[in-house]
């Protein structure tokens, strides 16, 4: 191969206007015929279109092409599709090399022509450097485990379960609640049919509670999660119920407990005692101990009441914690979302005025299996309210309580409570406060009219203060009606607020444990929001429900059965290929030094003392390329993402004007992923910064940034995950290391340190990576040509360019 | 608050008797509390109850219940038992004794005993010392513990109760705090419904002698000791059911059932006859 | 400005850091619900109106009224959903129709102020100001005297048109108080104002720095007051001088306009010793000309409202070695109005966030020094801020000679009978229509219900108290 | 669920907890604490009067405290005290 001659052929991409709009496509492929080893160079409409891909196949045939590059979007996006068609030509597909001049380039200097025309030539320059140094390679098949693990037992997580489970799979389904149910056992009736929220979810979760390929974990928590797509470890820490499976929920125990407490399921409007089932429809149904109402602490027994009672002898309080591991190959996300607080919003009064209640509590006063027996009544006195106000977006769209997203759920739910208020008392007043409804799917304006129909009142405008009475204990709204320009003064019997829902509090947690990312909400974020909805950017892991984002539960079943198809085609299938992008090592040069060992993530790199070499474990190793960084006597380096071929990017930026260009490491998961969103986002940034990807920021050797200075460029980046955040769980402290080393250097001679910059950017951060840009941006101004002098010295000595 | 009302639990006990003579503080009087309590909740015949205690504080408690009991001599009350059991197998036998006497002296009853299985049922108290006799060391007092005939700690490697219980071949075997005492009373139900030998042994404080030793003045703190120390692991391997002052492994061991000794004898007996009398 | 282009919001507000949240208004309406100017000034003022048409049409709003009329007092950004701060747009928009020399109709502008409030001059210069935009306060003053001159002659000959209708007491002759007498006297009540201090204007002469407000302006505006017939009796304390009891036999009804004069004590060591001041009697004893002493010393503020800063400027302008304010919480929270934090840095008092008193150190009986915590906000707490909490072990000592207190103001009401409900805080719970309090033909307003707020708060609290106290009379009859 | 559960449950009157009558036979006592210090409702305190052999008995802090667990009762060494239920009669 090393013999043959290189033969490119360069696609530069239109993709309609999207980059033909604010680059000139004709002269970057003009420019690409020039550059080395190019044998041809097409510009084309829409090159991932069939006969874009034909194009391709019949060049690659006829032109005897051995390498491709295709300029146009983000690798990311297309590269799979591009890689296919190099292979239905024959050509293997790590032959094939993209640039990206959609995301990185015409979509964020669309004000720019000239300038994103000069930037797209050296992206497509830098792609045909690194094309020319290609290698053939294979893919790593692995087995992947034919079981998997459903996190979180509400309506998503039970419908995600179900469908794997009867397409035959095993699934373990993990709640940390004592029962499975979510927040849907919780909901009186389900807008915009008003059936019966329990009725319709009770026999699904009998079914989970039966089914022969369902394990059910309740009152448990995943705790660690080890491995890779089709092969994770999974450790589960089963808290104790301490009442047996032998529990026939006949409720004796709970009779004669001495201990209650609020009620957590009715949202504290009721009792219940130390030993209880949540509800009645509780699955499993075997009752638990809260152990922190219970009085029987540390082990010993000192009130053995519900002992006695408990005829099957089912109650044991030695039960203890227990870790369980579970080998997984695919994991669905399903923990859902929690309820916003009002208690925050003084002006509301919620958690002083008793009859200010939350659309939550309403949900339980208006239940029939509920505190009040499906009554709904003012908590001050218990009389049924004759006058009714909700108000919209309590925590929702608003900058100040940092939830600036709609709660989607919320004016739904409203129409749906007002509506069967009006069934049970059609005489009660109902005013609906609210800046905008939002009755978008199907059937729900209709019920929107039926509630108009009902007399159900809407005024746009918020209050701005709700004042108890301190007589009645009714409740006056202050606010302004917008639409007639008016301000009004309403007195209440209640006002129930529609509280919006939030991310889970302790979602750090698992975006941890899964390494996930997250949007600026704090919801977990897909790998693609139009084409992967329901995939994490993590393999093998997907989403159901509101972890997501805030949903109802048509769309929270839509998605779970979604997520479920998805992870069952990964399981049916039963192997995945892992990219070829493992270490090679060079025995010749290996020093037996142990750091890349050391550095190794995975322990996929163990260090043979007997036998003085290292050893790789390829189906182990996660490809972030660290231990090649660290090599210290150059013999390990990455497949497909070797030093030469950086290197060769590297010359290539920095081949003319490198005193005004920022050369840019970004890790493909979070930084590299956040400059396309910051593209998708048309966030506008300067056009001086060149993009080379590598796959963890760990994979940048201060090599690469000592050669970019001894060239000339003006600043380097390197940027990468957020400390903690790491795709590949700690690789990119290493990177913080050398950065760290890297600036002392620059210290140490002299050396303006800011131009080499280090940033944690997640892929959701577009904004973040486009001010640092600007940021970098003036220091590129503000460098002199003796500082760029002076580093190319200090570093040509080092590095040698 | 109340007074002047008899205690639920006083028919089960000498009324004469009460209040009895053990120390403020001391565990003995909780476990009759939980025996007590057992009967009580068992509804047992107390003219079906026998009790057998030794010598030693606990030694009084035979005196205590209001069955018919034997205070026996010093070592001997398993022998007593046995004797008892053998010629009116129909009723229920209880020893209740101290370590020094069961396992000092009475060694070799309690270990042939259990191997026989003989139906009887042996409830230990466990204080770490000879507490009567002014805390000397015994069979059961931890390494380097101090008592007054071991001032510089004590070199001698303790009984494992529990482990010999089972080793010799009992069928119910537990081990339980004077703090576990729900625990405790619900083992004693068991004990008692059983027909092998069976055998609770109950740490039980002993602050005035064994605790004033070994910086436990009051039956509170080694109480606390317990709470602190005690691990409840059930059927667990009793060879490493230790007790240290960092843990005091508890629990129910053993659980099994086999022929007893007098089923057995009897059986025999009512064969050999059978063929004699053909 | 280049012609035939139109201006955008973004020329406009181009100082202004978050121009670009204005998007971001929903149009809820809560910034106008809270907004006492637009409750004094009915359909004429509408804060909601005027952001959208800085947005839309900006061109209209520069040459308009409406960005003048704001009075400053932050209620709406408390409350706003986004985070706006309207009187900072709206100050920015000011400024640049100023410098850019759009028409102003300034006898307009003031008429409403006048119109609006029956202490032109007082809020003028203490909520208005419009010479933070570039105008010339001289030409203002004696452009709102002429006005208010005309509106007096007008309104002196509207009330001899009518007879006597009632009698009513107010307590406190406060911004609430004097606008409740000022409005019944106009409707033809008898209106008589009992003062406990000697002179009239409550919180206005009492704690107001007169770099501030100069006397001789308030004198203006209470003279004014006092031609139209409204009585102030001073120096008269009810509860001690007269019953409460007697008030509400001899008069038809009562008006309760307090304010808010005790200060919160601090419960930690050290706070009686000598040198802890609480700020209310501090900037009272400077208004009244007594020596504070505080002539090169260092001076600790404790507290971050308004009257803090206050305080601290006025111990700066007296002398003060160093003054520096420490605030629990940081700078966001702060409730005193951002600019008068940045007039007061400006001026060289020090702002210190996220710090507490732990307990005051003295030598001997005098203050000598100030052992404080470091803070870190937690979770909101029920104010919708978020709470903050102390960092353990991160304690210092600070010197001091002086500490003022100014964490906050509670009203004196220990001469009301208990039919009278109070809120959780210690201020008066009134019908928030009515403005009547649970006694019968009772009404309070101002400080003493909202506890410490602004001047133009007080004057609308007024003005609905007096309307319903016209109706409540109308209703006896 | 995370929601702060603030208000009082409405059903708090209608779920009536057993009513506890604890008697002390104090002169039984012999002072070793047991009771006081495993009560897991601190329904107990040590009194001030000693008693017939020298020891300071037990007293009843708050009856209403008392939620029938009869820990007392199973750990007294000395048969010293007891706690039976509350027969409610009128008026109770």
């Amino acid at each position: 191969m090393s013999r043959e001659e290189i033969r490119i052929g360069v696609y530069v991409c239109h993709c309609g206007l999207n980059i033909a709009g604010s680059v000139d496509c004709e002269e970057v492929a003009e420019f690409a015929s020039t550059l080395p080893h190019v044998v041809l160079a097409r510009d084309y409409r829409y090159t991932c279109s069939d006969q874009g891909q034909e194009l391709i196949k019949n060049d690659i045939r006829e032109y005897r092409l051995n390498r491709v590059v295709v300029a146009s979007c983000s690798p990311r996006l297309h590269e799979p599709t591009f890689r296919k068609a190099c292979e239905e030509a024959g050509l293997n597909k790590y032959l094939f090399e993209m640039a990206n001049i959609r995301e990185q380039c015409s979509w964020v200097h669309l004000h720019d022509r000239r300038a994103a025309t000069e930037k797209a030539k050296d992206l497509v320059k830098m792609a045909v450097a690194k094309a020319a140094l290609l290698k053939p390679a294979s893919d790593i098949e692995v087995p992947v485990i034919r079981k998997a693990l459903v996190i979180g037992g509400g309506v998503a997580g039970i419908q995600a379960a179900l469908d794997l489970a009867d397409t035959g799979y095993k699934v373990y389904l993990v709640e940390r609640e004592p029962s499975i149910g979510g927040m849907m056992a919780r909901l009186d009736k389900t807008f915009p049919t008003m059936d019966c929220s329990i009725c319709i979810l009770a026999p699904k979760m009998s079914d989970v509670g039966r089914h022969p390929n369902i394990e059910l974990l309740t009152n448990s928590e995943v705790i660690d999660v080890k491995g890779y797509i089709g092969n994770f470890r999974v450790k589960v820490l089963k808290k104790p119920r301490y009442v047996k499976k032998d529990c026939s929920a006949c409720g004796e125990c709970s009779k004669v407990c001495p201990m209650t407490a609020p009620n957590e399921f009715d949202a504290g409007l009721a009792l219940r005692h130390a030993i209880y089932t949540p509800f009645a429809q509780a699955v499993p149904s075997t009752y638990i101990v809260d152990m922190n109402l219970c009085l029987n602490k540390d082990g010993v027994i000192v009130c053995d009441r519900c002992i006695k009672a408990c005829e099957r002898q089912a109650i044991d309080f030695t039960m203890k914690p227990e870790a369980v591991e579970l080998e997984v190959g695919t994991i669905i996300v399903a923990t859902g979302a929690d309820v916003f607080d009002p208690s925050t919003l003084p002006q509301y009064g919620y958690g002083k005025y008793p009859n200010v209640i939350t659309s939550l509590e309403f949900e339980r006063l208006i239940n029939a299996g509920g505190p009040s027996g499906g009554r709904l009544i003012r908590p001050s006195d218990m009389k049924v309210p004759r006058r009714v106000a909700f108000i919209q977006c309590v925590g929702s769209r608003s900058n100040k309580t940092g939830r600036t997203y709609c709660s989607n759920v919320c004016c739904m739910n409203t129409i749906k409570d007002s509506l069967l208020i009006k069934e049970h008392w059609p005489e009660t007043e109902i005013y609906v406060f609210y800046v905008d409804i939002r009755a978008y799917g199907k059937g729900f304006e209709d019920l929107y009219k039926r509630a108009k129909k009902e007399g159900v009142i809407f005024i746009r405008g918020l209050p701005a203060e709700i004042i108890e009475d301190k007589k009645t204990r009714n409740l006056w709204l202050i606010g302004e009606n917008t639409l007639l320009k008016e301000p009004y003064k309403m007195e209440f019997d209640m006002v129930i607020l529609s509280v919006g829902l939030e991310p889970r509090k302790d979602s750090e947690i698992i975006q941890r444990l899964l390494t996930l990312s997250r949007t600026q909400d704090g919801f977990f974020m897909e790998a693609h929001p139009k084409l992967r909805p329901v995939d994490a950017a993590t393999g093998g892991i997907f989403f159901a429900g509101c972890a997501e984002s805030p949903k109802d539960i048509k769309d929270s079943v839509t998605q779970a059965s979604a997520a479920a198809a998805r992870a069952g085609i990964l399981m049916a299938k039963g192997k995945v290929t892992v990219e070829a992008i493992t270490p090679i090592l060079d025995v010749e040069k290996c020093k037996a030094c142990g750091l890349c060992a050391k550095v190794c993530p995975y322990n996929a790199i163990t260090l043979n003392k007997e036998l003085k070499r290292v050893e790789i474990v390829e189906a182990a190793c996660g490809g972030c390329g660290t231990c090649a960084a660290e090599c210290p006597s150059d013999a390990l380096t990455q497949n497909h993402f070797t030093d030469e071929q950086i290197i060769a990017q590297i010359d290539a930026v920095t081949e003319y004007d490198a005193d005004k260009k920022i050369v840019a490491f970004c890790c493909n998961w979070c930084a590299y992923a956040g400059a396309d969103f910051a593209g998708v986002s048309r966030m506008q940034y300067p056009p001086s910064v060149r993009i080379i990807r590598t796959m963890c920021s760990g994979r940048v050797a201060p090599k690469f940034v000592e050669r970019a200075f001894a060239r000339g460029a003006a600043a380097v980046l390197v940027a990468g995950c957020h400390p903690g955040d790491c795709h590949y769980i700690n690789a990119n402290y290493h990177t913080q290391r050398r950065v760290e080393r890297l600036w002392k250097k620059m210290e140490q001679n002299g050396l303006n340190k800011e131009r080499l910059q280090l940033l944690w950017a997640s892929a959701a951060e577009g904004e973040r990576f486009a001010s640092k840009i600007y940021e970098m941006q003036k220091i590129v101004e503000s460098i002199t040509p003796e500082e760029i002098e002076r580093a190319k010295k200090v570093f040509s000595k080092a590095g040698g360019a | 608050m109340m007074e002047a009302v008899e205690h639920p639990l006083l028919k089960y006990l000498r009324a004469a008797m009460i209040p009895h003579i053990w120390c403020s503080g001391c565990g003995n009087g909780i476990i009759l509390n939980a025996f007590v309590h057992a009967l009580d909740e068992l509804q047992i015949d107390l003219n079906k109850l026998v009790v057998v205690s030794g010598i030693g504080c606990i030694g009084r408690a035979a005196g205590y219940i209001n069955a018919d009991s034997f205070h026996t001599t010093h070592g001997r009350p398993i022998a007593f038992a046995t004797g008892v059991k053998l010629a009116k197998p129909e009723l229920e036998v209880v020893v209740i004794s101290g370590d020094g006497d069961l396992f000092a002296i009475g060694g070799n009853h309690f270990i042939h005993a259990a191997r026989r299985n003989i139906g009887i049922k042996v409830i230990c108290a466990n204080n770490f010392n000879y507490g009567m006799t002014g805390g000397q060391v015994g069979p059961t007092t931890p390494l380097e513990a101090l008592t007054t005939t071991t001032p510089y700690g004590n070199i001698e490697h303790p009984f494992n109760l529990v482990h010999l219980a089972a080793a010799s071949g009992a069928t119910y075997v537990a081990r339980w705090t004077t703090l576990h005492v729900r625990m405790l009373t619900a083992s004693i139900k068991k004990l008692l419904q059983r027909k092998g030998f069976s055998f609770i042994e109950v740490v039980s404080p002993c602050p005035e002698i064994y605790g004033r030793h070994n910086k436990m003045r009051t039956g509170l703190e080694m109480m606390e000791w317990f709470r602190e120390a005690s691990v409840i692991a059930n059927f667990s391997d009793p060879a490493k059911a230790e007790i240290t002052p960092e843990k005091i492994v508890v629990g129910e061991f053993v659980d099994i059932e086999k022929p007893t000794y007098e089923q057995l004898l009897y059986e025999k007996m009512a064969k050999l006859m059978k063929e004699e009398s053909e | 400005m280049s012609a035939g282009k139109p201006i955008t919001y973004r020329e406009v507000l181009a100082e202004y850091p978050d121009a670009e949240k204005i998007k971001f208004c929903f149009e809820c309406g809560i910034c106008t619900a809270s907004c006492p100017m637009a409750g004094l000034l009915k359909g004429e003022y509408n804060p909601r109106n005027v952001l959208e048409k800085i947005f839309l049409n900006v061109e209209d709003v520069l040459v308009s009224d409406e960005i003048w009329l704001c009075a400053w007092c932050y209620r709406c950004y408390k409350r706003c959903p986004q985070a706006l701060k309207p009187p900072e747009i709206f100050f920015h928009a000011k400024k640049f129709a100023v410098e850019t020399e759009r028409k102003q109709a300034f006898e307009n502008i003031i008429q409403k102020i006048v119109r609006a409030s029956p202490l032109p001059l007082v809020t003028i210069l203490a909520c208005f100001h419009p010479e933070r935009a570039g105008l010339g306060l001289d030409r203002i003053v004696k452009e709102a005297e002429k006005i208010r001159k005309e509106l007096l002659d007008e309104e002196k000959r509207a009330i001899k048109a009518e007879s006597i209708k009632g009698k009513v007491a107010v307590i406190g002759s406060g911004p609430a108080g004097l606008t409740v007498a000022h409005d019944l006297i106009l409707k033809g009540y008898e209106a008589t104002v009992f003062e406990a201090m000697k002179e009239p204007g409550g919180m206005l002469r009492k704690c107001l720095p007169a770099y501030r407000l100069p006397r001789e302006l308030l004198d203006m505006d209470i003279q004014a007051l006092k031609d139209l017939g409204v009585e102030i009796e001073t120096s008269v304390v009810v509860g001690k001088d007269v019953d409460f009891s007697s008030l509400r036999s001899r008069y038809d009804a009562v008006f309760i306009g307090v304010g808010a004069h005790k200060g919160q004590e601090l419960r930690i060591e050290g706070a009686g010793l000598k040198g802890v001041v609480h700020a209310l009697d501090f900037l009272c004893m400077f208004n009244s000309e007594k020596a504070l002493n505080v002539e090169d010393k260092r001076v600790a503020v404790i507290g971050g409202g308004n009257v803090a800063v206050d305080s601290a400027k006025t111990a700066l302008k007296c002398g003060a070695k160093e003054v520096t304010i420490f605030y629990r919480r940081s700078r966001e929270e702060m409730p005193a109005n951002p600019w008068e934090v940045k007039e007061a840095e400006d001026e060289g008092v020090k702002i210190e966030f996220l710090i507490s008193p732990k307990r005051i150190l003295g030598s001997g009986e005098n203050v000598s020094a100030v052992e404080f915590v470091r803070m870190k906000l937690g979770e909101l707490d029920e104010t919708g801020r978020r709470k903050p909490v102390p960092i353990e072990g991160s304690e210092f000592v600070k010197d001091a000679d002086m500490v003022i207190l100014a964490i906050g103001e509670a009203p004196d009401l220990s001469f009301i009978p208990k039919e009278i409900e109070l809120n959780e805080d210690g201020t008066i719970w009134v019908n928030p229509l009515t403005m009547e309090t649970t006694l019968k033909g009772v009404f309070a307003g101002g400080d003493a219900v909202t506890g410490p707020a602004s001047i133009v708060e007080a004057i609308y609290a007024g003005r609905m108290a007096a309307s319903s106290i016209d109706c409540y009379l109308r209703s006896l009859r | 669920m995370p929601e702060r559960l603030w208000r009082t449950p409405l059903d708090v009157e209608k779920i009536s907890r057993p009513k506890a009558e604890i008697y002390i036979l104090k002169d039984q006592c012999k002072g070793c604490g047991f009771c006081i210090h495993y009560c897991p409702k601190k329904v107990l305190e040590e009194s001030d009067e000693i008693n017939a052999r020298g020891v300071h008995p037990p007293r009843v802090v708050d009856e209403k405290n008392c939620v029938l667990c009869s820990f007392c009762t199973a750990v007294c060494p000395d048969f010293a005290i007891f706690v039976k239920e509350k027969q409610c009669k009128d008026g109770c």
